[in-house]
């Protein structure tokens, strides 16, 4: 039959099913036809709680979602348009995530009355009306699988494992993405085992045949590739990005990158990424704990190596004393905090903003450390570069804040020229005869960095105040009352080196500043769009560099009336603002151990204007 | 290869296993102008002494030697040293010098600790580097208090121990650091005493040629807060009888050669007088093999207050982890090819605009 | 005391050492109202039958007995018992346990922890609280594996382990648990395995019965991220030939019968053939006197490669941590007389106005 | 010969010399005779630094410094008017304490060649004109006081060693000090020793006719007894204040006090204090580290203990994530934080604050805890009794603030009426037939406390995140924002029990307010006594808590032009002032790890009022 072809500007799909039925490889595979067709994008996935829960209920349950358009893509969308429910647990998690009106894909083997009562459902929810509010699409996926690979001569078993690969090939076609991407790569990917590579190939090509001959579809829709920069693109997570950023950074400076850290979701995939790279010279080690990592970074920082060790919250609350240890040693060091929710073990598998303050003054005594936030999974890559600059040009631990949704959501990225990365000069010192002094400074404040092995350079460093220039132990008030100081301007002067914030302000007259920092950067482009869209002038700025703050933001913070900082945690950045500038910004917060929508946001900025 | 009755040469000890060494250096070369700071008397002089005086016939430059220490009487060390040094923070010395002996093999990294800032605080960085197996010398001044801290007991303290913050006797039962050590698989374990400086030197001697981990207790005086700890054996009269004094290969025998160690019952080590014993049952002294026999020795005693083995008591050789993880660097450099940024970044599918 | 095949009837469990013992107690009053969320097939669930199958013996009542766990899959197993719990941070169970134990020595306190929480993070608070022979039962789960973090190597994962963060294989040698934990000075030592409900128990049994702290390894099987570990042992068909099992006082025999352990030259313990074996060389076990037996015994294989010992290795008698704390006070209270607020304030010089 | 009486109304005396040679017995004692004498008084003694140095070196100088007077003392004063100098490197050290035209007292027989060089001078200090803008008194004490107590038989070494008391002696004729006590004292203390009593008492004497008799002093100096408030006093130093507290504390609620902590300097004098009154049924455990010592502490709290951790910077940072697990479990517990200075391990036998904004932000997640600081050495007792009341009474971690300055300083200290005290109502848990909810709340939003042994109460807390009332884990949304929210307005709702905070400012139109917190009280109330009598009219107010802030901070700050908050830290209480009320508070730091001196301050001030 003929179908009709409808015109989208944008969409969100959400894959959900259990945790076997391997939906992040379908969502994967989905989104990688969707970057070849030239979509803009953005993906998150959204993996059940740490320990695995019997199949079939909801706390099983693993969804991958996306959102595609023909224009720029900030988030990976508030509401989903359409939900592949694998089976009744899959639809009784998501359901609230689907838009009003939206669309329904079910597995209908999967509704059987066993599996409805897992999921928790008393009735057959596909009857008793609770989605009389949806479009509801019933597909026998798992059957119609089982006799499409019937030629292949495996075991049913196996053959059901492919109806993910079905459910790819419909949805392949409602939005009418390339096949061939999808089927060379399941060739690359099950090349030596032909019967699986066939009842794959065959799932998929009966998914996207039953979309386009039977009746239940109408039409199919077409979203137009999104106008971009012209390059080389790859789709990229955070983790990945921030992994690779380091690797960068190594190779810019020359430096060996050592990565000690300790298993803790979601810091985790940065230990991994990073230990396949072995070839880069990459040293990991995976310590006996937090402290101990972060000591072994430090320890590889004083001989000459690019030190580094990532974590997440409780972690980071263990490496305080050592970190303070970093300040006053005053050595190179990178400390990653991909944040997770909530106070001590908290939620481990959610997101949150909630480490702006303790990155900030968790640390005893006064012990100064810039910081940097990623606004974007493709931007981890630059903000570990950057860090790594700070770190080495100024002799200084940086804390580099990450979060949970940064870490495992993923994005097109246009791969940049390698030249036009920065460089980064470790300047080693040198013996020249006349006595070393380990506490000297230069105009950055930096001091030498005198790597073991460097003949006549022997010195001593350690966590006692040190004497100003001979780095001796020292007691005396006013060298401590010098050092403190020195420590913090060292660290506030780190603002020289960096762009002025740059406000998006097209008509120059809003009367509202949103001001972010971290992930919250494409909610923040989504609202503010939508607002302008609607006629309404309101400017937006996102922050780098926490600590310290770049030299124009109190000229940009007093130019507006008002200004919103929408975050994920109580206020961090709001009292920032609020102490250094005495400016009442106010706070948008929302601390539910999910991404801000843009749609709350756009609510919060219309109240504050009207009111 | 523990032979510890001194007569090696130290010719000898600067010899083959120091390539790069350097000819002539002196103790002044591994002295720092910072004026010690120990009370009078503090038996950590003398350590430092022996140090100072053993490092140059490693003929390693000062420039290659790193030592970490932590924080305590015994932290201070790292500032008299003039080597590189880093004075870490309480407790976390060995992970530190892990960072260092891991990130360049190159470097002879020694670690300083006390008994309070290794074995309490810093337990578990010093276990799992011993299990590691990470090419680091820790030399542990025991003096069973807490020094810096003006003297509460320490994980060492024997029971019932009076101090600042035990007026009424502690109760807890200490550490055996010979045990512990044994316990986390450490392939190099040692004893000696700060005052024995002969025994003293030949234990660091060995240490330095043991490829990996070596952790040495030092029994040490800290004559103002726990005076006479070790009089049993520091005490040349008292020592006479009382140090049994380990050499591999030889039977153990001490007390003037009156008293030996020998396979008891059920294959029990015990203590007994030479006279009333079948010659065929003195133990031997192994340090290879299983560390059972070492461990046993080491429990010969429960703290300096009998007959107590001093030497090396272990010595194994296994792969230290610096080498390990460089020669996965290499073995990874064969396999993935040498590094190319460009197809790190570009690998993958990637599309073209 | 250590007889471990199983004839010991449930009743004696029950018996003279717990007064104030409840009569009746069921699985059901130890099962929380909270479903368990481990991995179909996970060795977890068999410990938490076996446990809660165990505890009503006791006839201790739920409300006197505190569960502390650490984080891990075997952390949530606080959340099943329906006693008190506590499900403290990453490694610090033992720390937060000795606070309960030692502020009410009413209380019957376990602990249950991960080869990852106990050894790694939290290997110093284990060893520790070990020493100080805490009164409490420590159970660590040891699937030589982390599993909540999705399978990253643990400090007991063999040496060329290939994980998500040891693509390469790991390099460091792993601990040898009971080892550790002998070489802490602990007094009670154990190991069995989750599958098998009867021995597991019985080491269960002993441990309640032995005043002060109890360590029990248990291998327990992560069928998602290291299946089979330990087959060697639980398979039924190789574990009969590969269990050494130790019971006190009686000979080491093992293998049906065909093998043994024995004193060998120089007084090391061997594997050997009974069959060309002196049965006078063939060692008793006894988990009583010097630590050096159970030593030797953790040491015959490294890792359950070969044929392993299961059973207790060691239990002796030593005042609790918590009986000596509590007679302090009351001494102090016959020395210092019964307190009194006013004379504290009031005592040493003060003058009136 | 007949002496003149000068009439004085405040003066200050420094004992300094080598660590051997007792001066701070010789204080003791001087401060004892003085309370006796019914003056008020401030001490502050000054070690060396934690190694000991040889002797006769500055680094082994020993001090202690008094001021008395007739009227209120607030501090141990700026400056010394007599220093008493036992050797050449006692003066080297502290030369520049004493007030220009102050008095210095000499042992001449300390100030031979050797002793002059090892203290550093290059010249005899005493000959090169280095004192010339002092009155100078050369006593050869070492030689009187062997020739004093030759009588006693006892060899010339111990002899020697009774000098301090011939100083004392000398010191307590100059400034008529009674000698009884002092005698009385020597008779307690070695009793059973007749030749070492002989020997003390004889040189006390000698020292004292030598006053008396020489026309070396020409007169004698009489400070008037001070009006205090009836009542029995004691001179009491914070540390063993603030351990009383705690064991008033128990003793108020019958919760058994559980003291865990490791040493550290300088916290070990608590559990020093605390080990030495088991009596009380106080438990203290030295654990293995600060890690093992608060979650120690948070056990037995779990068991209805009060449970009590202390530690100084390096050790709180440890704690952090063990108090985020102690703030989401919902547990009564203190943390005593005695504060030293400088980042890591720092200078720690200095005095510094730098550690609010650590014990306010530095845990991950939103982990709020009450603050409390005590302003003098006494008020360490009551702020520790209120510390219990309220981490029970709200069932939460609450950190107490102290330093090294209050830690070892004393002052007299009217000892409280007992049954004044107020009472602790630990509020058990019972069951009471229907399903226990460990998470519900009362109207403190304070939830139950159901210990161990409690029939029926058996239940389940940890570090994920509690579904609100159940207390199962949740990782609901919704419920995460909820709880944060719970847990932040329940430290919030403690001002509600908070007295509001009282302004001294006598004729209530003074144009600058002196806001401070902790130990700097005293300094503030010497400084605004001064400058109210030059005429000038300021106002004085004092934080006890710090979070929450009390209800009526923001009126009070609000109604002066302007406002100087002092800090020995680079700003924290004004920072958390500015963004909370937007006023431009003024921060007058000093980073040298001593107290701030009340001159400092009204210099500060009057800067400030008149630009
Ligand atoms: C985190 C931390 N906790 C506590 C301290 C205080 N402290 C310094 S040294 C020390 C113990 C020293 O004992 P030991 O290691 O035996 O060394 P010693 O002084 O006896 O040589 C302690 C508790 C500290 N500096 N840092
Ligand atoms: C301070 C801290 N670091 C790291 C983690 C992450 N983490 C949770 S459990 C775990 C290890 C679990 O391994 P194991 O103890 O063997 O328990 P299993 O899951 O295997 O039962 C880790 C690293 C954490 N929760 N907290
Ligand atoms: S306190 Fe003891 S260990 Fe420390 S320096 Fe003095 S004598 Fe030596
Ligand atoms: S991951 Fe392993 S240990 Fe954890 S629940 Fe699953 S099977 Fe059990
Ligand atoms: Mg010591
Ligand atoms: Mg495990």
């Amino acid at each position: 039959m003929v179908k009709t072809v409808e015109e989208r500007e944008r969409v969100v799909i959400r894959f959900a099913g259990d945790s076997g039925d391997g939906m992040q490889l379908t969502g994967d595979r989905f989104t990688n036809a969707t970057a070849m067709l030239g979509n803009d994008l953005a993906t998150l996935p959204d993996f059940p709680a740490e320990i695995r829960a019997p199949a079939g209920t909801v706390h099983g349950v693993s969804a991958f979602q996306i959102q595609f358009a023909s224009t720029d893509v900030t988030t990976p969308g508030d509401h989903a348009d359409v939900l592949v429910a694998m089976n009744p647990a899959a639809l009784k998690a998501d359901l609230d995530t689907v838009a009003k009106g939206g669309t329904i894909i079910l597995n209908e083997d999967a509704f059987t009355p066993r599996n409805i009562e897992k999921a928790g459902y008393r009735e057959d929810p596909t009857a008793d009306g609770t989605l009389d509010a949806y479009q509801v699409f019933r597909v026998p996926m798992t059957s119609i699988t089982v006799r499409a690979v019937e030629h292949v001569g495996i075991s049913k078993k196996e053959a059901e494992r492919a109806k993910n690969m079905f459910a790819l090939g419909l949805v392949s076609w409602m939005y009418g993405r390339p096949t061939d991407t999808t089927l060379s790569w399941l060739e690359r990917k099950f090349g030596g085992k032909q019967e699986i590579l066939d009842a794959n190939v065959a799932a998929f090509n009966a998914g996207y045949n039953f979309g386009e001959t039977t009746e239940l579809f109408a039409h199919q829709v077409r979203v137009e590739a999104a106008p971009v920069e012209p390059g080389t693109y790859r789709n990229v997570a955070g983790a990945q990005a921030l992994a690779w950023g380091l690797i960068a950074a190594s190779d810019r400076s020359g430096l060996p990158l050592f990565y000690a850290s300790y298993p803790i979701t979601p810091a985790s995939e940065l230990l991994h990424e990073l230990s396949k790279h072995k070839n880069f010279g990459v040293i990991t080690v995976q310590a006996e704990d937090e402290i101990a990592a972060v000591n072994m970074a430090l320890g590889a920082a004083f001989t000459g190596q690019l030190g580094v060790t990532g974590t997440s919250g409780p972690g980071l609350d263990l490496k305080a004393e050592t970190l303070g240890l970093a300040v006053i040693t005053e050595l190179p060091l990178i400390v990653v905090d991909v944040m997770r929710a909530g106070p001590s073990t908290g939620m481990p598998t959610k997101t949150e903003q909630s480490d702006l303050l303790p990155a900030m003054f968790g640390r005893h005594g006064e012990s100064p450390m810039p910081i940097v936030a990623a606004s974007s999974p493709a931007d981890c890559f630059e903000v570990a570069v950057e860090a790594a600059k700070v770190a080495v040009d100024y002799r200084t631990p940086v804390t580099i804040l990450s979060d949970t949704f940064l870490q495992n959501s993923s994005e097109p990225w246009r791969l940049p020229e390698l030249d036009s990365l920065p460089t980064i000069d470790p300047a080693f010192a040198t013996a020249n005869g006349d006595a070393f002094l380990p506490y000297a400074r230069n105009d950055r404040l930096a001091r030498p960095w005198a790597v073991p092995g460097t003949e006549g350079l022997e010195h001593r460093i350690g966590g006692l105040e040190r004497e100003d220039g001979t780095g001796d132990i020292s007691y005396e008030a006013d060298n401590h009352e010098r050092m403190t100081r020195l420590r913090r301007d060292k660290v506030a002067g780190i603002a020289r080196d960096l762009p002025p914030l740059e406000v998006d302000d097209p008509d120059g007259n809003a009367n509202v500043l949103v001001l972010g920092w971290g992930s919250t950067a494409g909610t923040i482009r989504a609202a503010v769009r939508r607002l302008r869209g609607e006629g309404r002038s309101v400017a937006r700025a996102h922050l780098r560099w926490l600590n310290p703050f770049p030299e124009n933001l109190g000229e940009v913070v007093s130019r507006y009336p008002k200004v919103l900082i929408p975050e994920i945690n109580t206020g961090h950045l709001a009292m920032l603002i609020r102490a250094r500038f005495l400016v009442d910004a106010a706070s948008f917060a929302k601390v539910q151990g999910m991404p801000i929508f843009a749609e709350e946001l756009e609510r919060a900025i219309v109240e504050l204007l009207d009111d | 290869m523990t032979d510890l009755d001194g007569t090696i040469g130290t010719g000898d000890g600067a010899g083959a296993d120091t390539p790069g060494g350097v000819a002539t250096l002196t103790k002044k070369d591994f002295t720092s102008d910072q004026e010690p700071r120990w009370c009078p008397g503090c038996g950590d002089y003398a350590i430092l002494a022996a140090v100072q005086g053993f490092m140059p016939e490693l003929g390693i430059a000062p420039k290659d030697t790193v030592f970490v220490s932590g924080i305590g009487c015994s932290g201070r060390f790292t500032y008299y040293m003039d080597t590189y040094g880093f004075h870490g923070i309480h407790g976390r010395a060995p992970a530190i010098a892990t960072g260092v002996a891991t990130a360049n093999p190159d470097l002879h990294v020694w670690v300083v600790t006390g008994d309070g800032d290794g074995l309490s605080i810093g337990g578990n960085h010093l276990i799992h580097a011993l299990r590691r197996n990470v090419n680091i010398k820790i030399l542990m001044f025991n003096n069973q208090i807490y020094g810096l801290t003006k003297g509460q007991y320490s994980p060492t303290s024997e029971e019932g121990k009076v101090t600042k913050s035990t007026p009424f006797g502690s109760v807890d039962r200490p550490f055996n650091p010979m045990g512990l050590a044994l316990g986390a698989a450490a392939t190099f374990v040692a004893r000696t005493l700060d005052n024995d400086r002969q025994h003293l030197t030949e234990v660091l001697r060995q240490a330095t040629r043991h490829p990996g981990a070596a952790f040495v207790e030092i029994y040490q005086n800290c004559n103002v807060f726990n005076d006479g700890a070790f009089d049993l054996l520091r005490d040349k009269s008292l020592g006479l009888h009382n140090q049994i004094r380990l050499v591999d290969g030889e039977p153990i025998v001490f007390d003037e050669g009156t008293r030996c160690v020998r396979v008891g019952e059920n294959g029990r080590y015990e203590i007994a007088t030479v006279a009333d014993t079948d010659p065929a049952s003195i133990v031997t002294h192994d340090v290879h093999g299983s560390p059972s026999l070492a461990f046993a020795l080491a429990h010969l005693s429960e703290g300096p207050t009998g007959p107590t083995a001093i030497g090396i008591f272990r010595e194994v050789d296994r792969p230290t982890y610096g080498e390990a993880v460089h020669a996965q660097v290499d073995r990874a450099r064969e396999r993935l090819g040498p590094p190319d940024l460009g197809t790190l970044l570009g690998g993958g599918d990637t599309w073209t605009v």
